[in-house]
This record gives C-alpha cells, sequence and structure tokens, in this order.
C-alpha cells in the first residue's frame, strides 16, 4: 500500500477521553451499507468506535420515527445509511426513505433538535472507504457538537419545568 | 397560635414565602405566559404569581394524585457466577411530605371526598393517596368568580363551602383575610402577620355572607341514578346526546373527582419501576381486555359511562354523594362544547320514550 | 348576510335531508364562542343549523370516526355534511386516501372569512363571563359581565385563519353565501408563525418545545379530533405493542407523541388546525404540523387536500428527485 | 428466556484487540442471559458442539454469538442451534470482528463497544419469536439472459441435466464477442471450432427455447417462481418460416448497412444474416437501413424470398414465460477509444480496435483473413500494438485491469507473424499480465519465438506521417523516448460493463457496482449468486474475465441452478411482513407503499376489509412496516418492538 491508502489518511485512534460518553446509532441496510461496514472491516479501515450498528433489512424500513426516538432519548448521532438510489435490494425502498429521512432532517431543527446529529448516506458493499470516511466524518462531527443536551429529563414524574413556567 | 391574619396584596408573595419553609406548598399558577392562558397547581417557587382570578384549568387532583406516580422501583440482581439465581429487590416508594395547598377552590376540595372514597375509606387502602392526603392541608378560598358553566351548588357543594378545607381565604379590596379552620392549621398562620382590623374583617364577614347565598347552577340531580339506569340501553338517547364527542381525554383530565388509574411496569434490562398514571374512561384502551374484546368499544358506551359513573354508580354505592363537584371544567374544557349538565338534565325527561 | 346564509342552509339542508342518512353540521352550544357538532335525521332539527366564525370545528372526521358511521349499511343513502374551506381539504384528503368515497357524501360548501378563538376573545374581553356574542359586519359583539365590547372579527380570528389560502371548499355539491377571497396566497404569509420560529436560534426553539409541551397531558384531544388521525384507537402512543411509549409524562414522552403525530400527518395534514383549537392546555400543536407542510410543499411540491388523485407524498416516490 | 452468550476470539482477529473474556462476563450480567463464555473459534466443529452443549446443559432458549459479520456465518449458527432443537430465529449475532475489532485498536474502546453490541443484541433476543418457513412448489424452469460463451455454458449444463431452459439474448445471433474472434489464447485453436458445436446445440436442444432479437422487458416474483415478460423485436422477417437461405441478402440493393458483425469493418445488406455459422441462422431487416422501411418503394426481399417471410408491418411483440431462476450472462462491451485524443480519438482508419484486428484475422471477417489495412488496403509492414486502452487508467474512468488485454495482444502478436512473417509486431504495455494457466509461456513465446518487441511504456501521441502512422512513446526500461513508425496500429481496448446493464439491474433488483458490474454475494464465497435468490451470475457482466473464467462460471451458476432445481419445493423466508388484524385500520397505505404487490385486502366477516401479506411474495424490506401508521403490519424478526429494543438499550 502507498503512503496514499486510506489506512494511513484515517485518523489517528480516538483517545479514551474523547469516545468517552459518545454514542451514535447507526441503522444500517443489510444488503449494501451493512456489508459496506464489513468491506471496511476486512479491508482494516481504521474508524471511530463510537457508532453502534442495528441492523435494518432496508432503509424503506426505516421509521423516520426511529431517528426521532433516538435523538429525544438522548443518542448524540444518528446515522442511516443504505443502497444507493436504484440500487436498493427491494428496488425502491431507498426512494421511500429518501424523502422520508430528508423530511425529517429538515424538521428536526424547528423542534430545536441539532440536523447535523442526524445523517443519511448511501453507502454500497463494496464502498469500504467510503464508509470509513462517512464514519469517520460524522463521528467527528459528533464530537464537535458534544453531548446530545436531549429534550428534557427521563423522569417518570412530571418534570421540574412542568411544574409551571421556568 | 393564630387564628386570622390579614395579608395585604402586595406582601403576598413574601408571606407564601414564609410560609414555603414551613411546609410544602402548592399554589394556582399560571402555566403559560398569557394571562388567559391554562392554569394549575404548581410548587411554590419564589416570586412566582398567584392565578387567583379564575378557576385554575386544570384541578388540584395531582397533588394527591400525580398524573404518573412510581409507586415502586424494582431491580433483579443476578449471582456473579451462578446467574441462573436472580433475585428481586423492591424499593417502596411511599412519601408524603407535609403539605399545604394554598388557593384552593370549594369545589376541588369537596371532590377530594370522591376520591377519598375509593382510595382511604376502605375496604382497600391506597397507602400512596392516604398519606399525602392524611398530610395536605387546603387553604380554600370564597369563591367569587364562578360563571355560567359553574354548577357546585347543584351537586351539594356552594361557593363558600368550607368542608373539608383546613383555612378559608377571603379576597378583600386590598388583601386576604386568611382564617384557620382547624386547629393543625393554625400553627401555620404564625408569625405571617397580624390580624385584620375590624374594618376589613367586617368587609370579609359580609363576602362570606353574600357568597354562601349564592345558589350557583340549576342541575336538578334528583332521581338522576335511578332515570340514568333506565336510559342505559337506551342507544338513541346516547347517540342524540354525545355523537359529537371526540373520546380524547380532556373531561376526565382535567376533571377533580376522575380518580381511575392505569398499573404499568416499564423495565429496561434487569430495573423497572412500576407506575400509576392517570387513565381515563373515554380511551378504547381503558376497557380493552387481554383478549382483545372490549365491552365499551365506542364513544358512546364510554360517555355513557361517565355520566353513569358520577351519577348513578357512585351515588348507589355511597350513601348519595355524587360523583362531581360541578366546579364545570368539563364542560369548559370540551373540545365540542359537551354540556355534562344537558346530558343529565334530560335523563329524566320522556325516560319511556 | 350570516342570517341570509343560514336561511339558504336550511332550505337546502330541508330539500336534501330526505335522499340523506343524516346531515352533520353545527348548532349554538352552551358557549357562545363555540358551536357545537350536531347529526340531524330529523327534518324538525334542521332549524337549529347555523354557520359563522363560531363553527370552528372540523366535521370531515365524524365521517370516518366511529361510532357515526359505524352502524351505517354499506349500501345507505349518503350524508350530507357542512365544510368550510379547511375543512374540505380533509376531506379531499379522506376521500384520496378511500376512507370515505365520494358519492358517499353530499358536500354542503361554506365559504368561510375566518373563524374565532375564544382564546383571543378571552384576551380581549378579560376572563369574566361571555353571556353572548354576536357578529355585525366585521365586529363581534360580545356582552360579557353586563358590559358591550366591540372587537374587530380580525383580531380574534384564529391563526390558522390569518395565513388561509382556501377559505373556499375545494370539492362541493352545493355551495352556501359568497366566494370569500383568501387571505393568503404566498408561503410567507401562511408559513408566517413557522418563519418566525424557525428564524430564532436553535435554543430559543428548543426552550420554547421544552415550555409549550411540557403542558402537554397526553389527552390526546389533538389527535381525536384530528380528521386524518385515522389510527384513533389504535394509537401507537397508547398500544404496548409495539412499545413506543411509556407512562411516563417527561419530556421526551410528550416530544416523541408529537413527533409520532406531526410525523404520521406528514404530508397529509391539511392544516385544519383543530389539533391546535381542541388543546386545553393551549399548546400550538398546529404550528408543528405547519412546518411539515412548508417542509412538503417547498421540497415535494405538494400541498394535502388539494387533489382528490393525488398520493401523499411520503406514500410514493421519484427515483429522478436527486436533488434531495 | 434463557439466554447464552458465546463470545468469539476468532484466535486473535477479535480477542487481539478485544478483551472477549470481559465481554462474556459483562454478559453475564443482562437480563435473561444465565450462561455466557469465550471461545477460541466458535464457529469451527468444536465450537459449534460448544453452544450445542450449552444449549442442551443450561436450557437455553436463545443463543447469542458475539463474532464475525452475520452475512458471514449467521446461517452457520443458525444451524448449530437449529440440531440443538432450538427455532433458528432464536438467535442473533453481534458483529465484533468488522465492525469492532478490525477498525481500531484501542481494546477499552473496542471492549465497550463489543459489550454495547452484545447488550443490544441480548435485548433485541428478548422480543424474538420462532418463525417458521412454509414451502411451495419450484418452476423447474431456467431463464438465461444473454447468449455469449458463459450463457451458452449454462444453458447446455442445465439442458443437458434435463431441465427446461429460456435463453433470451439481445443480438439476432449467440455466441456473443467470442463468435466474433478468429483464434483463442493461449492454445490458438479456432474460435468458432470450438464455440460452433455448443451454438448449434442450443438451437438443437429441444428444451431450449431460444428468444433472439429479444430483450428483458420485465421480471416479477421471486426465487422458484419469476414471471418475466420478453420484448421480441421486430426482425421484419418471420423466423418460423425463413429458412436461412441468404437469398434476400444477396438481392437486397442497400449496400451500405452497418455491418456490426464486422466491427464497421465492411459493409452489409440491410437484410442480412451477420456471419455463416450464425445460430440462429435467420436473416433480419436492419430497418436502419432498408429501402422499404424508410419510405422508399422496394419489397425487393419480399419478392425474392421463396417462403414470403418477409414482414414489413412486423412490430415488437411481448411474450411471458414462467421461470424458477435465472442466470445473467449479458456480458460486456469494449472500450470506445475515441475518448483517447492522443491516439487520434478514432478519426484514423489505421488505428484500429482489437476487435477489429480480430475480425480482420479472422477468415470469415472482412477481408476473407488476409491482413489488410482498413484505409487503402495494403499489408501491413510494421504493426503496433498498445495497451491497456481503458484500462488501469482512472483518467478515463477505468481504474481497473480488463484482465484479457495482455493476452489478446500476445495472440494477436503471434497471428500477425503467422500471416505475414516479414512483419514487425511492436507492443507498448505498461505490465504484462498474464496470470493463467500456460498464459506467461504463452507472452514468452510472443517475444521469444516470435520475435514481437515488447516495450515497457505508454504512448505519448500517435499522427500520421505520409501514408503511416507515427507512434511516440518512452520506453521506461531504457529511459528513453522511441518512436516508432507503423502501417497499422491496434489498441488494446478493455473491457466495461454491458450497455443498459443498469437498467436490467433494477429490472432484477439486483446490485452493481459504480463501473456497472453486477454484484456478486460474496467476492469469494458467493462468486455466481446475487443478493436476489434464484439470481445468478455468469461471465464478464460480473467483471472482466477470460473464456475459461466464463465458462466455468457459466457451469458454476449452472450447478447452483441445478442444485435448486433438486428440491420440488423451497422454504419460504419467514422474515416476512404480518398482519395484526386487530390493529390493523385498513388504511391500505401497506398496500400501496408495498414494491412487491405482497399485501392485498382480506375481506372479514362483516364485510370489514383488512390487509393481508402474501408471505411467498413478501421479500421482506419492511417499508410497509415503516408505513404503517399504527404499526399493526409488522416485519418478522426486524418488529419495532426489536428496533426499539436495541435502540433503548443505547439510549438507557
Amino acid at each position: 500500500m502507498t503512503d496514499s491508502s486510506p489506512r494511513s489518511s484515517a485518523p489517528a485512534d480516538q483517545t479514551a477521553a474523547n469516545t468517552q460518553g459518545i454514542k451514535i446509532v447507526g441503522f444500517l441496510c443489510n444488503w449494501c451499507s451493512y456489508g459496506g461496514a464489513d468491506t471496511a472491516g476486512v479491508c482494516r479501515f481504521k474508524q471511530p468506535t463510537d457508532l453502534r450498528i442495528v441492523r435494518i433489512p432496508c432503509t424503506g424500513r426505516m421509521d423516520p420515527l426511529f431517528v426521532a426516538k433516538s435523538l429525544i432519548y438522548g443518542m448524540d448521532g444518528v446515522l442511516v445509511s443504505g443502497c444507493h438510489p436504484r440500487d436498493c435490494h427491494y428496488a425502491v425502498g431507498n426512494f421511500y426513505a429518501r424523502r422520508r429521512m430528508e423530511a425529517l432532517k429538515l424538521f428536526l431543527p424547528f423542534m430545536g433538535i441539532d440536523t447535523r446529529r442526524f445523517r443519511y448516506t448511501w453507502v454500497s458493499a463494496s464502498e469500504g472507504q467510503q464508509w470509513q470516511k462517512v464514519v469517520t466524518e460524522f463521528s467527528e462531527e459528533i464530537h464537535r457538537l458534544g453531548p446530545n443536551p436531549g429534550v428534557g429529563p427521563r423522569s417518570g414524574e412530571n418534570s421540574k419545568i412542568s411544574n409551571g413556567l421556568r | 397560635m393564630a387564628v386570622k391574619i390579614f395579608i395585604a396584596t402586595d406582601r403576598l408573595d413574601s408571606v407564601l414565602e414564609k410560609l414555603s419553609t414551613k411546609i410544602d406548598l402548592w399554589i394556582p399558577a399560571l402555566l403559560k405566559d398569557d394571562k388567559s392562558g391554562p392554569t394549575g397547581f404548581v410548587p411554590y417557587e419564589p416570586g412566582k404569581a398567584v392565578a387567583f382570578d379564575r378557576q385554575t384549568t386544570m384541578s388540584l387532583k395531582k397533588v394527591l394524585l400525580p398524573q404518573v406516580e412510581t409507586l415502586l422501583r424494582f431491580e433483579y440482581r443476578k449471582e456473579p457466577e451462578g446467574a441462573i439465581n436472580s433475585t428481586l429487590a423492591v424499593e417502596d416508594r411511599r412519601e408524603a411530605r407535609p403539605t399545604l395547598v394554598f388557593g384552593a377552590r370549594p369545589c376541588d376540595v369537596r371532590a377530594l371526598t370522591t376520591l377519598d372514597r375509593v382510595f382511604s375509606n376502605g375496604p382497600y387502602v391506597d397507602p400512596y393517596y392516604t398519606e399525602r392526603r392524611k398530610n395536605t392541608l387546603f387553604a380554600t378560598l370564597v369563591c367569587r368568580q364562578t360563571d355560567a358553566k359553574c354548577f357546585c351548588s347543584s351537586v351539594g357543594g356552594g361557593p363558600a363551602d368550607m368542608e373539608g378545607s383546613h383555612l378559608r381565604i377571603v379576597r378583600t379590596d386590598d388583601g386576604y383575610i386568611v382564617e384557620a379552620l382547624t386547629k393543625e392549621a393554625q400553627s401555620l398562620l404564625d408569625n405571617l402577620g397580624d390580624a385584620p382590623d375590624a374594618s376589613r374583617e367586617k368587609q370579609a364577614a359580609e363576602i362570606v355572607e353574600e357568597v354562601s347565598r349564592r345558589r350557583v347552577g340549576d342541575l336538578d340531580t334528583e332521581g338522576s341514578a335511578e332515570a340514568f339506569r333506565k336510559r342505559f340501553e337506551q342507544t338513541d338517547y346516547w347517540v342524540q346526546m354525545v355523537s359529537q364527542c371526540l373520546s380524547c381525554g380532556v373531561c376526565t383530565y382535567v376533571c377533580p373527582t376522575c380518580y381511575c388509574f392505569s398499573i404499568t411496569d416499564e423495565a429496561e434490562n434487569l430495573k423497572g419501576e412500576r407506575l400509576r398514571s392517570w387513565d381515563s374512561c373515554m380511551f378504547y384502551h381503558y376497557t380493552l381486555e387481554a383478549s382483545g374484546h372490549n365491552p365499551r368499544p365506542t364513544k358512546l358506551e364510554r360517555y355513557r359511562n361517565r355520566v353513569g359513573h358520577k351519577f348513578s354508580y357512585i351515588p348507589e354505592r355511597y350513601e348519595g354523594l355524587l360523583g362531581c363537584c360541578g366546579c364545570g371544567r368539563c364542560i369548559r374544557s370540551c373540545p365540542v362544547s359537551i354540556d355534562i349538565r344537558q346530558v343529565v338534565g334530560h335523563l329524566k325527561e320522556n325516560t319511556n320514550e | 348576510m350570516l342570517e341570509t346564509d343560514r336561511i339558504q342552509l336550511h332550505k337546502l339542508v330541508e330539500e336534501a335531508l330526505p335522499e340523506l342518512d343524516m346531515m352533520i353540521g353545527w348548532t349554538e352550544s352552551c358557549d357562545p364562542l363555540q358551536t357545537t357538532p350536531v347529526f340531524i335525521r330529523d327534518a324538525k332539527l334542521i332549524s337549529k343549523l347555523t354557520l359563522g366564525p363560531f363553527c370552528s370545528q372540523n366535521l370531515a372526521g365524524y365521517l370516518v370516526k366511529p361510532p357515526a358511521l359505524e352502524s351505517v349499511p354499506k349500501d345507505a343513502k349518503p350524508i350530507g355534511i357542512c365544510v368550510k374551506g379547511c375543512d374540505s381539504r380533509s376531506l379531499v384528503a379522506l376521500i384520496q386516501e378511500k376512507f370515505i368515497s365520494r358519492d358517499r357524501v353530499r358536500i354542503f360548501g361554506i365559504p368561510c372569512r375566518g373563524t374565532i378563538d375564544w382564546r383571543k376573545v378571552a384576551q380581549r374581553v378579560g376572563l369574566s363571563d361571555v353571556k353572548s356574542a354576536t357578529v355585525e359586519d366585521d365586529f363581534l359583539v360580545i356582552d360579557a359581565s353586563g358590559t358591550t365590547h366591540r372587537i374587530g372579527l380580525e383580531d380574534v380570528l384564529a391563526r390558522k385563519c390569518l395565513g388561509c389560502r382556501y377559505p373556499n371548499p375545494i370539492i362541493q355539491d352545493v355551495l352556501v353565501g359568497q366566494v370569500a377571497t383568501p387571505r393568503s396566497s404566498s408561503l410567507e404569509t401562511t408559513y408566517r408563525d413557522v418563519d418566525a420560529l424557525d428564524n430564532k436560534p436553535i435554543e430559543e426553539r428548543l426552550a420554547f418545545w421544552q415550555s409549550e409541551l411540557d403542558r402537554c397531558i397526553r389527552c390526546y384531544a389533538c389527535r381525536n379530533a384530528c380528521p386524518l388521525c385515522v389510527c384513533q384507537d389504535k394509537c401507537i402512543a397508547e398500544t404496548r405493542e409495539p412499545r413506543w411509549l411509556t407512562q411516563r409524562v417527561g419530556l421526551p414522552e410528550k416530544f416523541l407523541f408529537h413527533f409520532i403525530h406531526a410525523m404520521h400527518l406528514a404530508g397529509r395534514c391539511t392544516g385544519c388546525g383543530e389539533c391546535e383549537r381542541v388543546c386545553p392546555m393551549d399548546i400550538p400543536v398546529t404550528l408543528i404540523k405547519e412546518k411539515l407542510n412548508k417542509i412538503m410543499e417547498e421540497m415535494l411540491g405538494y400541498s394535502a387536500g388539494l387533489d382528490p388523485d393525488g398520493v401523499p407524498p411520503l406514500l410514493t416516490f421519484n427515483p429522478g428527485e436527486t436533488e434531495i | 428466556m434463557r439466554i447464552g452468550v458465546f463470545v468469539c476470539n476468532c484466535g486473535t482477529n477479535i480477542a487481539g484487540t478485544v478483551d472477549t473474556k470481559r465481554v462474556a462476563s459483562e454478559a453475564l450480567s443482562f437480563a435473561d442471559v444465565v450462561y455466557a463464555t469465550n471461545y477460541m473459534y466458535t464457529c469451527s466443529e468444536p465450537g459449534q458442539q460448544e453452544i450445542q452443549r450449552a444449549i442442551g446443559e443450561h436450557g437455553l432458549q436463545g443463543v447469542v454469538v458475539a463474532a464475525c459479520s452475520p452475512r458471514m456465518h449467521e446461517p452457520t449458527f443458525r444451524r448449530a442451534v437449529e440440531k440443538a432443537g432450538l427455532n433458528r430465529y432464536m438467535f442473533e449475532m453481534a458483529n465484533i470482528r468488522e465492525h469492532v475489532s478490525w477498525i481500531g485498536n484501542d481494546r477499552e474502546a473496542n471492549t465497550q463497544k463489543a459489550i454495547d453490541l452484545v447488550r443490544m443484541a441480548v435485548a433485541k433476543l428478548r422480543f424474538n419469536n420462532p418463525l417458521f418457513s412454509s414451502k411451495m412448489p419450484v418452476n423447474k424452469r431456467l431463464l438465461v439472459i444473454g447468449g455469449g460463451v458463459a450463457g451458452i455454458q449454462a444453458a447446455l449444463d442445465c439442458a443437458d441435466g434435463g431441465m427446461d431452459v429460456v435463453m433470451v439474448e439481445r443480438k439476432q445471433y449467440i455466441g456473443g464477442k467470442m463468435a466474433k474472434l478468429d483464434k483463442t489464447f493461449p492454445t490458438i485453436d479456432c474460435s468458432s471450432c470450438i464455440l460452433g458445436p455448443k451454438m448449434v446445440d442450443v438451437s438443437q436442444k429441444e428444451n431450449i427455447t431460444l428468444y433472439a432479437a429479444s430483450e428483458i422487458e420485465s421480471i416479477s416474483g421471486y426465487i422458484g417462481n419469476f414471471t418475466v415478460q420478453i420484448r421480441k423485436k421486430a426482425t421484419y422477417v418471420n423466423w418460423e418460416a425463413c429458412t436461412g437461405c441468404g437469398l434476400c441478402t444477396e438481392k437486397c440493393p442497400s449496400k451500405k448497412a452497418a455491418d456490426y458483425f464486422n466491427e464497421g469493418l465492411g459493409a452489409a445488406r440491410a437484410i442480412n444474416i451477420p456471419f455463416p455459422q450464425a445460430i440462429p441462422k435467420k436473416a433480419a431487416i436492419d430497418a436502419q437501413f432498408c429501402r422499404q422501411l424508410n419510405g422508399k418503394k422496394c419489397g425487393v426481399c419480399a419478392k425474392v424470398c421463396p417462403v414470403q417471410a418477409v414482414d414489413f408491418e412486423m412490430k415488437d411483440s411481448i411474450v411471458t414465460e414462467q421461470v424458477g431462476a435465472i442466470i445473467v450472462a449479458t456480458g460486456y462491451d469494449l472500450f470506445d477509444h475515441s475518448a483517447y485524443g492522443e491516439y487520434g480519438a478514432g478519426r484514423y482508419p489505421d488505428v484500429i480496435s482489437g476487435i477489429q484486428y480480430e475480425r480482420i484475422l479472422s477468415a470469415s471477417g472482412p477481408y476473407g483473413g488476409h491482413i489488410r489495412r482498413p484505409s487503402d488496403g495494403k499489408e501491413p509492414k510494421d504493426i503496433v500494438f498498445i495497451s491497456c486502452v481503458g484500462s488501469r487508467d482512472a483518467s478515463v474512468g477505468r481504474p481497473y485491469c480488463s484482465g484479457i488485454c495482455c493476452m489478446y495482444i500476445a495472440k494477436q502478436a503471434i497471428l500477425t507473424r503467422d500471416h505475414l512473417p516479414e512483419s514487425n509486431s511492436y507492443v507498448f504495455y505498461m505490465d504484462i499480465r498474464s496470470p493463467g494457466k500456460n498464459y506467461d509461456e504463452f507472452v514468452r513465446r510472443a517475444q521469444e519465438e516470435y520475435g514481437v518487441q515488447y516495450i515497457r511504456g505508454r504512448v505519448g501521441k500517435i499522427y500520421p506521417r505520409g501514408d503511416r502512422m507515427v507512434v511516440q512513446g518512452a520506453d521506461t526500461l531504457l529511459g528513453v523516448q522511441v518512436e516508432v513508425e507503423a502501417d497499422l496500429v491496434v489498441l488494446a481496448t478493455g473491457v466495461e460493463s454491458s450497455a443498459g446493464a443498469g437498467e436490467l439491474a433494477e429490472k432484477l433488483r439486483i446490485s452493481y457496482d459504480q463501473y456497472g458490474f453486477y454484484m456478486e454475494s460474496h467476492p469469494k464465497l458467493r462468486p455466481v449468486e446475487t443478493n436476489t435468490a434464484g439470481v445468478y451470475l455468469a461471465g464478464a457482466c460480473q467483471g472482466p474475465k477470460d473464456i475459461p473464467s466464463s465458462v466455468a462460471q457459466g457451469s458454476a451458476a449452472a450447478s447452483k441452478v441445478q442444485s435448486l432445481f433438486a428440491h420440488d419445493t423451497i422454504e419460504t423466508n419467514p422474515q416476512v411482513a404480518l398482519v395484526n388484524e386487530r390493529t390493523c385500520i385498513s388504511c391500505g397505505k401497506c398496500i400501496q407503499v408495498c414494491p412487491f404487490g405482497a399485501i392485498q385486502w382480506k375481506e372479514l366477516r362483516g364485510g370489514i376489509k383488512k390487509a393481508e401479506v402474501l408471505p411467498t411474495v413478501c421479500q421482506g424490506c419492511g417499508v410497509c412496516n415503516a408505513t404503517c401508521p399504527p404499526k399493526a403490519i409488522q416485519l418478522q424478526h426486524a418488529t419495532d418492538n426489536q428496533i426499539l429494543a436495541e435502540v433503548n438499550e443505547l439510549c438507557a
């Protein structure tokens, strides 16, 4: 491998200090992006460790509410990734996903949720390098943003604010 | 021990602040930055304005019966090695601190008699409610702001009714006269202010006298329990009365006597808690059975139940006590302006039709 | 003018009622500022029908929510219904989603000059008891606690009415009254409130929704009043299978509930404002949907409830739209 | 549920950067986990036995294996737990190799991530349900798309096995690129001599139905039961009647039609049979050049045809075929060298492509097998071959190696010497790629026995000088500029994906890489399968390939089909959507969005309609699940509760 290979262009290993606490959930379609993440692994493309991947059959399975739920309940970042448009294993699942994800992405900031914490992307099973890039960039973005302040405490009872105006 | 004090309008906040050092204090307050916006009871915080000018949107029920309360917490503990043996540890969450609700209204306090019957008077005593109830005092306002939707006098109460209250608040031209009605309430008034002067006392007495004479509402509930039973099967009546119902939970959630609750266990992994939360008989899930059958599948059955519960089942079970305090909140908040007085009032008309 | 319209409505309904299963309209209620829906099968009740700025309820939802229709056999006669401009869009959306077929409804279209928000009246005349309210030209005349107030109608119209682009019914069988002029013809006017919030820093937006949604008591009035919240009793906010929400009333639950409502309405909401009108805690819940409506219009050029043959944009796709 | 967790060391692959022991001991503290251990190679026979032993010993009802990617070994472990009596869907995998140990060296962070992934897997498993397949019949007919050598091999193998085969070829003849070749490397045997009999076999086997001049219109269905619509393009000749006598071609007055088969080196008639050995040997009219079809008065062919086969009114027609499996063998196209301005961008008649030279060499070619140059028909004396034209060149978007050019240049250079012993051949090359059996020896023979001069270096420019071409380049071994004057320049144009490969992939619901080559399921272990069950790949449609590899893949794909067709039924995938009729609100949105038409209305008592999933048609994408507002339709094994459980574990 030459010096311009993706291996060496990857960031240095994250130190324990800046990975601590940051959690990113990734919803990856089984056919493309999960495979892409596998390919990245097989190629030993170094990536930050913050991402936890949930395998879904297709981005068409992605209800925007999974993203909303994750962000509302305190995930620091949410990454959705599937097959490139026109390459969907199910032909059109990602076409549905694209509209839904984009609508959510535009909607989140209106509710006061930083839309940079949510990203959707298309990575094929062969694009290990692209996956590394996506994960690395997104993780760096989330680290820059820091922990998700969330929308409020997850108490069983009324929150403090709910006892009246603040 | 002070029996009666005068609080000038501009001193109210400092008095409440003092009071809040003696006891957990709840006051009616604006819930939104809009003087005509929704109001409700909230724990006192210094500087927080008391919303005395009208009945609160939400009743004071939540002081004794929070919308959601954690009854207990539990945790499974696993043996480090023989993981098979896990033990359950349960943490009881009963707690009740001395509490004063300052600025209650007679209807709200009267509503508690219904809750008491259910939660405290046996045969099954609910420790959570009962402990809080025992520890809670009510400073009740002689109510001069009744409106066209109030009907407390029709259901056994009245705007100056002090039954169940521990202190009486009379709002005068320039302040409040607060009078302890029970022994336990007297010490609360110590060092809070001076006794009212004679003229103010006179004005207060006149107000009480005048308000006591008011008859608020003209609903005749006599015989409604029986009339309800006759109407029970008459679907047409209920179609006619409540077809516009949306089956939402507003009426039950704002109602001070609605006490229905649901209990759910919420667990993640090995830890969890048991929650008790308000439920509403207006909801489909309220009577949904595990089999999937629902004895009250539509809003007609559900609304009928609400009326029946308040004006027939409770009175028949508890010696004529009505399950309604006449506060009128359900009428005021109903999105489609359903008036329970009409529904109850018409029960007796032409029952055989 | 209102009175003429009322008489015309009565006459039209009288003629139509024999061919109808029932007529859904508005009638006066115990609250002078709001009507209540009425379901008429008996011709004697026709005279109770009213119209005008107090008729705030959107009646379209009753067509699909039990039991209004549950007992009606398939081959039953059509149902008559009064719809304002915004209500008619809900009706279009319901026809589009095949919840009701066009030939099952006889639509009495009512051009609308705006409906009254009782809260705005309360802000003006105080919280004293409103004894009566009438409309005289462009004024609302209120008798409250012995005082007569004369308020410009414009000042007490519901928020959604101020940016209304479709005051006239999109579909109808008969039109009652004179065609109304739209108050808005631009996205800027219609979505003025959305833009105002959007122009604030994100921290303020979050704080705004935290303080607004915190009041939510999860009574589900917003959901049940929504003509397009067709899940109703099966709403995932209440089920445990699947379990999206707990009974907790913390902010996350409330946020997620309103996200559910909003996302399920995305591309379907016709902006009738019922969710906001019915909220006992005065939370601007329609604003949430308005934002999504704006997104749908800007992103996909779609506005719900205008075309009975349209498809809600999130239920379809276009492979070519690479720019989104 | 009683759950067992098995954490794989994978030798040092995982254990090198993940504390697998700690992962196992942490797992023991999760709800329902009653047994957890780590193991050297969990996928090994003893590793699987350990799982099976633990299932029996600890009464496990669910198993989590934290190891490699589930795309790798999920089937392995599912079988293992099934053998021990568990339902195969009571199993979950946590990917702690590809997604953890192989992508970072921070042992602490990796271990923490592995623990999280195991926690998520356990959380999901707690919501798993046993799922059961149902069986459905297999239609034992095969569709082969593409009639090149790979497709022919696959079709014949299956036909020999007694299966019905439908072959669809876009051109009017089968044989593909190989039919155009003169000889083949490294044996120099005649291409048509070895391919011809196979082509004839295709036409003669009774159980092969050949649709030439046809394309795939649409494909629906699923493994075992595909419905294929085939568009038969109008040839204006009734092939049932045509005897291939060639009289029409002889008499056709339109003599300047494009000669596609000869790569534009000759001229064809508007009605023709592309080459003498063509299968099917049927004439077709090239509408572009036919006088009659272009409104001129002609119709000569129709008049001379002894069997009245010519039909100027013919239209495209659609036929429908039912098949159980599909082999895609659509081959490749050759790079268009006009992209290279420095080589003349196709302007010089004596700068030709390798495949054109192949036709020149061919005895049935435009020059009858005599090497002449296209410009003036002279015999060339100096011939230059240039390799890697459209290969290994990122500047034209073709960074990959075409794999065959080095070899066919050597072959063509050798043949040139055979034909013209006095000629000189020069080869400009970047590297010589000759890894096949006897390949390197072949290239050496070209250099040593046949005196072909190999010059390592890229050609910078080709330009005319007089009636000859000047080839300027660098000899990078000698470090000098070289200039060769040549009579003929042959560009070894590279391999690119077949035109229209993307559109076909979309019809087949298979994926393709950025160059348009179809994606195999696994680059090593599943080289002829695609991710769509029942669809297999053969030949260069999957990537550049030489003839032996294409034939091998054709046979490989055929064997996959035969093992599929060895069963009368196949098991359905139970990971399909399921409707809870109780919560279904009959809104029909699932029906609207389903890409497969797998959901329909079901009428219950009282006329109430509810959605119903056809489990054999459902492919398990879950669009319905994401769309259903009350979540009444749930994709089994990826239900809301299962996904939420994983999310909740992370949010906790």
